[in-house]
């Protein structure tokens, strides 16, 4: 039902402080779209902006081909999620829940339906009488997704939703949010996490905003696999990607790169007989590090700092170069300790190294 | 800066002169407090100015709206002035009951016997009961105010070819004629507040005496004869004679209640006129608009009594007292003072003064208009103080207002009058 | 010493020595008596803090005692007693005035009054403050409605004459009828409703008090709840009486409460607009026609006048019961 | 939440336009005593404020001064200007009170003594009046009021007026004019207004010693009852002992208690202890009696604090008194401003308490005292004095409440939790 | 500086709702203690309490030896991060983290120093200024934290301090407190998170809270590879454990079970003769999984439903038998696409396969 189009929007605070200017999106109806940046970028602002909640300082938003500006939030067809709750203090779970359908004039027995629905849904059966005060944190974000999901709106709004979910939660809400996606293909929904995995899963197109403006607009593998540059290569997968300077010393359909310490990199990037000997970034996932034996091509060598064992993987920190801004960290499969302090050398396949000059990666020219 | 330059004018000075070369106080203050304001207050502060002079101690008056109330917070809690100035002799003697008073030096009540005229009436009326139970002289009258007036523009009058009456009779005809001649013969307004209602029980007063012995008033006043007795109640309907009728007062019966007192002379100054008479104590010429001369605009006759009921000329009038709540030597020397001719006629004087002292130059009253309220003060063959005056605060100041308000605004009379009587009996 | 400067000192000294109260007692507290320190440290800011609350609240209890609690009960022993303080007579004066007509109709008056005043004026202020909230100017609108507030009771009462009185001349209202072509009518002789009009003065007056701690109450209401309610589709007025109204609900309690208890203590209005004639007599006014003259009689009057406030008082306590768990 | 998009301008102009209604309803009579305070007392009394600002037809009475009077025939006539020395304009005029409009300018209103025949056939003799062109000859009615026919021929002239717009008029008599005749013209009278209530309030002994000796009253009596209420409300809002509930039932049943009742005991008691009726004397009544609802309006309101913000402070090493002063108070600055604009006005208009613990000499009069003792006319009747009083005494609180406002702020506690 | 003990420890809000029971817990200093659970377990009860914000109704809780149930928080020597954030709204940002250091009459040029310091790290060097409603929900966060790590207390408490922040700032963030945990390695940190990650990578030992009492106290990997029960099992770890149903069929220092439609589980659990036939549960995690030849012994096998390609590794949801709680999830390494609607066959190694009784593990009896 829901075709979104946002040209050229900008928004200003009191005049003087900028947050988001020339944003261009185009957001299909039965889109599930994430919003995904780093702390303060604007995800919220522009998830207000789209509610109605704050005035587009420029540009126009379009909902279905109408410019709707100035349309009321009541008008939009939405329903949102605040990433503060803004749960109605005065009232009971259930109320706080059935007050739009109240305010739609459902029927009551309509409304118990839904309420109920959704308190099964999120686990709050137990709560429903109660008064927000007396819930936890999550609880309280529970019923904050819980008044949304008993709409049935155009466009669905989610500031991180499930931030502050425990794991096993967090998944089953993940999972009935994508359910619900796909019981309401026409539905859109704009949904902002920090969670890589929700982004991951969920997104059919993930908008990447930083620096005022969006980086760079996808489908997941294709930000994961193909970002354009190396704000979005190391703002998408965790810990993020490892990037390494070096220098084009073969081109072609793959190029190869002389890397530091002896290192060569080989990718599956193609280049130009221009590039050759031009400096460029080497960027490796730290999942698609592989340990080589001595004696075969590696990328990176160094002396392991901290070793961080999750169970299913063992995260690698190295001991930080000089001049780099971060430590290179590779994250291997299974448990491995012992290695802290040993040299490791590690490699990765041509598919896996990335290229970037000046930011920019060099698929994308 | 003394208003009236000592020796000068037909001042009694001697009496001044013997006062000061008595009295030698410097450093020592007489705190007064009182119920007149501004016009008033400066008046009495010219006064006062005299006694400093005389006796080097200072007078501080201190007047208010609320004098009632703030005289006895003050003196219950301890810091009372010197000296207070009572408008009505039920307060003093509530206060000197409650041993908040404190007799005059012996001797003063012969004294004012002697020499204020009609003095032992005077007397009478500050003499109270103390808390020990026994009588004695607590109030020293200075100023004395004239009821029994009606005020009326002789201009008007003369346009129409109306006639000063001379006795009530005459009154009522007149009354009957202004009417018949399209106008609104009288103002009466009640209104004054927290006292709503006042200045009909000066009607009433005045009716009582017109229509009841001296005797009879006398026994109304102590309760001896009851409120609702027919005498009273036909008092009460002679009053209601003018204040109920429609076409007797301006804007009709149901305006008398809450016509400010203060704003119903008023009418009287209007053009067309909104009425032709207006029955008020001495002192309303304050309220007079601006620049109004009595005299000349507006004058006043006496309020006749009935022909035939041959009850001579009755006069009803009222005063203010003032009575110690703090004695002191200065205080006595006050009293003192205020015994003297001059410090009535210095008021005399200024205007806006009557006075029962029998000492006093009438040479110095400031208008001629005084001097004809002098006189009929001494033409009076009755003078009865204001009997609400006297009557226990409860009726004098409560049922006895809200009764004729109560009154005018439809109840009977004898119904007013049989609840009056009852309140009385329940304080008791 | 020039007036002014004298009174400036005055004006430290009085408000200084209060600050100093309260700083200096609570330095002693912890450096002092109770110090921090050595072995008794834990023992020592228990102790602290068991005594902390009471040196807050001390001057407030101590003043609160002194210009309350001891006349109030000395007032309520009073009111045992006759006329004159001589006799104690139980509760003679109570049974006496409930017998009296004048009495009842105080006390129904009163209850009236308790009844419309505060519903109107908070009624008004909560309306007030809503509309103007989001107003340019309104600021100065508010400040407008505010003004009656700023005028005396007596002031007030004389503003109310030149819209009551019956002359058209002075009056608006008789004006207005006149303009008409009506009779002058003396509203406050009509019976019954005359207390109406009298009690359109206090809530005229008490609006402005309403608009002004509503204003604020409305004002702290968390945004996200609007936005949420707006967002859920909600009406203005949806959200106004479903929202806002009840979040502020203990500030409207606030406000209903302390507009009641200022009826029940106001005596000027009936004072100077009626003298209590016209049966318009309130409990407060019929206080003053005794107070000082009947010292017995008033003071049973003022209980009877508290005794009204209970259920203000019940419901407050509740509400405070309720908001401390 | 002003950046919400789409706000229906319909609806701001109905909330515009009922908040105008509102305001205008409200000022009505505020406005009137404003009007009221710029007048005198005749002029208040005389007509209604809203026709003061304009010109209104009033009849009045010029007595012009009989010098010049000449001699026609059997008749005295007297001319000359009605506003000698002045200018105005005549629309009626008339020789008695009753009828001050009878003629319009330029006619001729005459007054002739005439028979009449009675009902019952006797005849006697009265006056008509009437008005005729100046011009023309007028004809003499040929009834009286009340209706007798008039015996023709019997007339006599009494004397005659002649005015003209500019307020030319002839005054012929029959009599000698030895007094000056009253002539009754209705004529359009500007509208009037002075500073004279203002001027008489400002300018009178001691206004600045009166209104120094309010600020000495008002201040400390604003500010010390707002610290200890602060304190105390803190204290019961936020500190855990024993008797809480039932300070907080006390401070609540406290807030009825009448004045009245306490006047004289405490008076006693200052003077007992030495206190007396002093400035100290009246900031610890006005303190007493402000203090419960203080209290209590702050108390409520410190509740409402979001119990977090205060937790952190304590956890972030604050004792009670640092947790007030630097957290809990900067956020009850809406309440406190109220009330400091409540306690102000109770203060700045109070005249009771002044009058009671106040010394009663001028040297420490408030401006109520010094108003309602010293400048209003005898006994309280003067309108305008008490108009303009109300007006030079709502300035100080206006100002304050409009400094005050802008710290009735919104959103005070935003972003500080979820 | 900061031993806690916590003894018999129960919370009850208003006299009924009960909250917490039994809490058992010794902490020792320098250790960073985490708890999970799930929402509404008690966690940030748990954590207030031990602040000194909450009444302890019933147990007691000991710090360095003294029993504290009545000192109040300010002398406790705590810092803490709410949940909420709580922050002064009438303050900017650097008076906010500088609150508690001039309480403390530490010197202007220090505060100025740690402020900085604080500001850096969490990027907050642009926002010092400003008031707390001008932030968005990561900066207010980070705020909060920013409170917390300029001042020096005995003992830090985290409440989800990390919930709002983007990935990269997780991590660095994370790491931040990581550093500034071993930088004092005598302070004493309790930190709630609902963060796999964070929990793993931070924690000294896990709390795990669940159904009013604590399930298991242990170091990360002991919760991931030997929990001691269900809850735990599938508690830790994202996505969760899968467990079967299955029925002992060999016994020894290697159990053997059968499983439904024909498959069998071999795991290096332990049993007893008396445990044959028993009826247990296998649980195995999805990351241990692997795609197993068909012939081959496999553990589950069935039809894949949804996949999910998150870069590097791969979800496969199959659908949910009857009677099944959950549908079987497995984590395959690489990209697989296609593979939906599929048969796929599951097995793993031994080490990795679990066993449960009546929901304990079959590890601890
Ligand atoms: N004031 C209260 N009255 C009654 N119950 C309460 C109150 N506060 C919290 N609870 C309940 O106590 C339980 C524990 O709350 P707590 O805030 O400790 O949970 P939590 O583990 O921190 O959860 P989350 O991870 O969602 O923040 C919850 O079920 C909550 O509903
Ligand atoms: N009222 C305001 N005035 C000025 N700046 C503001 C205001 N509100 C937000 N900002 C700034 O705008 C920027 C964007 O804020 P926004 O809340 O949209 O961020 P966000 O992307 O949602 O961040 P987070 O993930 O931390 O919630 C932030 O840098 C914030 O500081
Ligand atoms: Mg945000
Ligand atoms: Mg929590």
């Amino acid at each position: 039902m829901a075709n979104l189009k946002l040209k050229d929007v900008a928004k200003t605070y009191g005049g003087t402080i900028n947050v988001l200017k020339d944003i261009n999106l185009d957001i299909k109806q039965g889109e599930l779209i994430v919003f995904v940046g780093p702390s303060g970028c604007g995800k919220s602002t522009l998830l207000r902006m789209i509610a109605g909640l704050e005035k587009i300082t420029r540009g126009t938003l379009e909902i279905d081909g109408q410019v709707v500006n100035n349309v009321p939030p009541a008008q939009r067809g939405i329903a949102m999620v605040f990433q503060s709750y803004a749960l109605y203090p005065h009232m009971t779970v259930r109320d706080n829940m059935s007050f739009a359908l109240k305010i739609a004039k459902k029927s009551p027995a309509e409304i118990e339906a839904a309420v109920a629905k959704a308190a099964k849904i999120l686990q709050l059966d137990d709560y429903l009488d109660r008064l927000p005060k007396a819930l936890s944190g999550g609880q309280r974000q529970r019923v904050a997704i819980g008044r949304s999901i008993v709409r049935d709106p155009k466009v669905y709004l989610f500031d991180e939703p499930l931030s502050n979910l425990d794991a096993a939660l967090r998944v089953a809400t993940r999972i009935e949010i994508a359910q619900l996606k796909e019981s309401m293909p026409d539905s859109t929904m704009i949904y902002v996490t920090h969670d890589q995995v929700e982004a991951m899963t969920l997104a059919t197109r993930i908008v990447v905003l930083a620096n005022k403006g969006i980086a760079q607009v996808g489908s997941p593998l294709d930000l994961y696999e193909r970002p354009n540059g190396e704000f979005v290569a190391q703002f998408i997968g965790s810990p993020a990607m490892n990037l390494l300077p070096g220098e084009v010393i073969g081109t072609g359909p793959q190029t190869t790169v002389k890397m530091g310490n002896g290192g060569v990199a080989v990718s599956d990037y193609p280049t130009q007989e221009s590039d050759m000997g031009r400096h460029v970034k080497v960027g490796v996932r730290p999942e698609d590090f592989l340990e080589v034996a001595t004696g075969v091509d590696f990328i990176f060598n160094g002396k392991v700092n901290i070793t961080e064992a999750l169970g299913e993987v063992t995260l690698l920190y190295f001991e930080k170069e000089e001049g780099a801004a971060d430590p290179v960290i590779a994250k291997l499969p299974g448990i491995h300790t012992g290695l802290r302090g040993t040299e490791v050398k590690l490699g990765a396949t041509p598919q896996k190294v990335h290229l970037f000059a000046d930011g920019k990666s060099l698929l994308y020219r | 800066d003394l208003k009236f330059a000592p020796g000068e004018g037909g001042f009694n000075w001697d009496s001044y002169n013997a006062f000061a070369d008595q009295y030698d106080l410097p450093g020592q203050t007489v705190e007064i407090t009182g119920p007149w304001t501004g016009n008033e207050k400066a008046k009495v502060d010219e006064v006062f100015k005299y006694f400093e002079a005389a006796t080097g101690a200072t007078a501080n008056y201190s007047g208010s709206d609320s004098f009632e109330q703030d005289i006895v917070i003050s003196s219950r809690a301890g810091s009372a002035p010197n000296l207070a100035v009572f408008p009505q002799p039920g307060l003093a003697a509530d206060m000197a009951k409650q041993g908040l008073l404190t007799p005059l030096a012996e001797g003063t009540a012969d004294w004012v016997a002697e020499n204020y005229s009609a003095g032992p009436s005077w007397v009478d009326l500050g003499t109270y009961e103390g808390p020990d139970g026994n009588d004695a002289l607590y109030g020293l009258f200075y100023r004395v105010d004239l009821k029994s007036l009606v005020w009326y523009s002789p201009i008007a009058f003369d346009e129409m070819g109306y006639d000063i009456p001379e006795s009530m009779e005459e009154l009522k005809e007149l009354s009957q004629q202004i009417v018949d001649d399209g106008g609104t013969p009288w103002c009466i307004g009640l209104g004054s507040g927290a006292a709503t209602g006042w200045p009909a029980t000066d009607w009433v007063e005045d009716m009582m005496l017109r229509t009841q012995t001296p005797e009879d008033y006398d026994a109304w006043v102590s309760n001896d004869l009851k409120f609702n007795d027919p005498k009273v109640v036909e008092a009460i309907e002679e009053f209601g004679w003018f204040a109920k009728n429609d076409d007797f007062v301006q804007g009709g019966a149901q305006a008398v209640a809450t016509t400010d007192f203060r704003d119903s002379p008023a009418g009287l100054f209007s053009i067309p006129p909104e009425c032709y008479m207006h029955r008020a104590a001495s002192f309303i010429p304050a309220f007079f608009p601006e620049g109004t001369e009595v005299g000349e605009d507006v004058d006043f006759f006496y309020f006749p009594a009935y022909e035939e009921k041959d009850l001579g000329k009755p006069v009803l009038g009222a005063g203010t007292l003032f009575g110690i709540t703090k004695p002191s030597e200065a205080t006595s020397a006050m009293i003192e003072f205020l015994k003297t001719p001059i410090a009535h006629e210095l008021w005399m004087a200024q205007g806006g003064f009557l006075t029962a002292h029998a000492g006093v130059n009438p040479d110095v009253y400031a208008e001629d208009s005084q001097r004809a309220q002098g006189q009929i003060l001494a033409d009076a063959t009755t003078f009865r103080f204001d009997a609400s005056d006297l009557m226990p605060a409860e009726i004098g100041a409560g049922a006895f207002w809200t009764g004729m308000v109560d009154y005018v605004t439809g109840t009977p009379a004898d119904a007013v009058a049989t609840d009056i009587q009852n309140r009385w009996d329940s304080i008791r | 010493m020039s007036p002014m400067l004298q009174g400036f000192i005055t004006i430290i000294i009085g408000v200084g020595g209060c600050v100093a109260y309260f700083y200096g007692s609570n330095l002693i507290l912890d450096k002092l008596i109770f110090p921090p320190r050595n072995d008794d440290h834990g023992r020592n800011i228990n102790r602290a803090t068991l005594v902390r609350p009471w040196l807050f609240l001390f001057p407030a209890i101590f003043a609160l005692g002194l210009y309350l609690v001891y006349p109030v009960v000395g007032s309520f022993i009073r009111s045992l007693y006759n006329r004159s303080g001589a006799d104690f007579i139980g509760f003679g004066n109570y049974t006496q005035m409930f017998s009296e007509e004048g009495f009842r109709t105080a006390l129904f008056n009163n209850i009236l009054w308790a009844l419309v005043v505060p519903a109107g004026a908070t009624f008004l202020g909560l309306l007030v403050a809503q509309l103007t909230d989001k107003l340019r100017w309104g600021n100065i609108a508010k400040s407008l409605i505010f003004m009656p507030m700023a005028i005396s009771f007596v002031g007030a009462s004389l503003i109310w004459k030149f819209v009551y009185a019956n002359t058209p001349e002075i009056g608006i209202i008789n004006a207005v009828r006149n303009s008409i072509g009506l009779s002058p009518l003396d509203v406050m002789q009509i019976p019954f409703w005359n207390n109406f009009f009298l009690m359109v003065i206090l809530i005229w007056i008490q609006t402005g008090f309403a608009m002004v701690i509503l204003s604020a109450a409305l004002r702290g209401i968390p945004e996200e709840t609007i936005e949420a309610a707006i967002i859920d589709g909600a009406n203005p007025f949806q959200i106004f009486f479903k929202i806002k109204v009840p979040q502020i609900m203990g500030t409207i309690v606030v406000v209903w409460t302390t507009i009641t208890i200022l009826v029940l203590k106001v005596f000027d209005i009936v004072y100077a607009m009626t003298g209590g004639n016209f049966d318009t007599e309130i409990l407060p006014s019929y206080m003053m026609k005794f107070m000082f003259r009947d010292d017995g009689r008033a003071t049973a009057v003022a209980f009877v006048i508290m005794i009204i406030v209970l259920p203000v008082m019940i419901w407050n306590i509740r509400q405070a019961r309720r908001e401390m768990r | 939440m002003d950046n919400i998009a789409g706000q229906k301008t319909s609806l701001s102009v109905v909330t515009n336009l009922s908040v105008i209604l509102l305001v205008i309803l409200w000022l009505i009579p505020t406005v009137g005593l404003l009007v009221s305070s710029f007048r005198s007392n005749d002029q208040i009394t005389a007509s209604g404020w809203w026709d003061s600002m304009f010109g209104v037809e009033e009849s009045i009475r010029i007595s012009p001064e009989p010098d010049g009077v000449t001699r026609d025939g059997d008749y005295y006539v007297l001319s000359g200007n009605l506003f000698a020395g002045g200018s105005g304009s005549v629309s009626g005029f008339g020789i008695t009170a009753v009828a001050p409009d009878a003629a319009e300018p330029g006619q001729v209103y005459a007054r002739y003594s005439v028979d009449v025949t009675e009902p019952d056939g006797t005849v006697d003799d009265t006056r008509v009046e009437f008005a005729y062109d100046a011009d023309g000859a007028g004809t003499l009615p040929t009834e009286d009021d009340e209706g007798n026919p008039v015996v023709a021929g019997s007339e006599v002239l009494d004397r005659s007026l002649q005015v003209a717009e500019n307020g030319d008029f002839t005054y012929i008599s029959d009599s000698d004019i030895r007094r000056a005749p009253s002539v009754y013209v209705t004529t359009l009278q500007p509208p009037s207004f002075s500073l004279q209530n203002y001027q008489q309030i400002m300018t009178s002994d001691n206004m600045d010693r009166a209104f120094i000796n309010t600020l000495t009253v008002t201040i400390p009596a604003t500010i010390i009852p707002i610290l200890i209420a602060a304190f105390a409300a803190y204290a019961l809002a936020w500190m855990d002992f024993a008797g809480r509930g039932f300070l907080i039932a006390m401070v609540v049943g406290l807030l009825v208690v009448p004045l009245q009742l306490a006047l004289v005991p405490l008076l006693q008691l200052h003077n007992r202890i030495g206190i007396g009726q002093s400035f100290l004397g009246i900031w610890l009544a006005h303190t007493g009696f402000g203090l419960p609802l203080a209290i209590y309006l702050l108390r409520n309101y410190m509740v409402g604090l979001p119990r977090d913000i205060i937790e952190s402070a304590k956890v972030d090493g604050a004792t009670d008194f640092q947790v007030f002063t630097k957290i809990v108070l900067p956020l009850s600055f809406p309440a406190l401003a109220s009330f400091a604009i409540f306690q102000f006005l109770w203060t700045w208009n109070d005249l009771l308490i002044a009058k009671v613990f106040l010394p009663s000499n001028s040297e420490s009069w408030v401006m109520t005292v010094k108003i309602a003792d010293d400048l209003l006319g005898s006994r309280g009747g003067d309108w305008g004095i008490l108009a303009a009083a109300a007006f030079v005494s709502i300035a100080v609180p206006l100002f304050v409440f409009f400094a005050m406002q802008k710290y009735l702020v919104r959103g005070l506690l935003a972003g500080s939790v979820k």
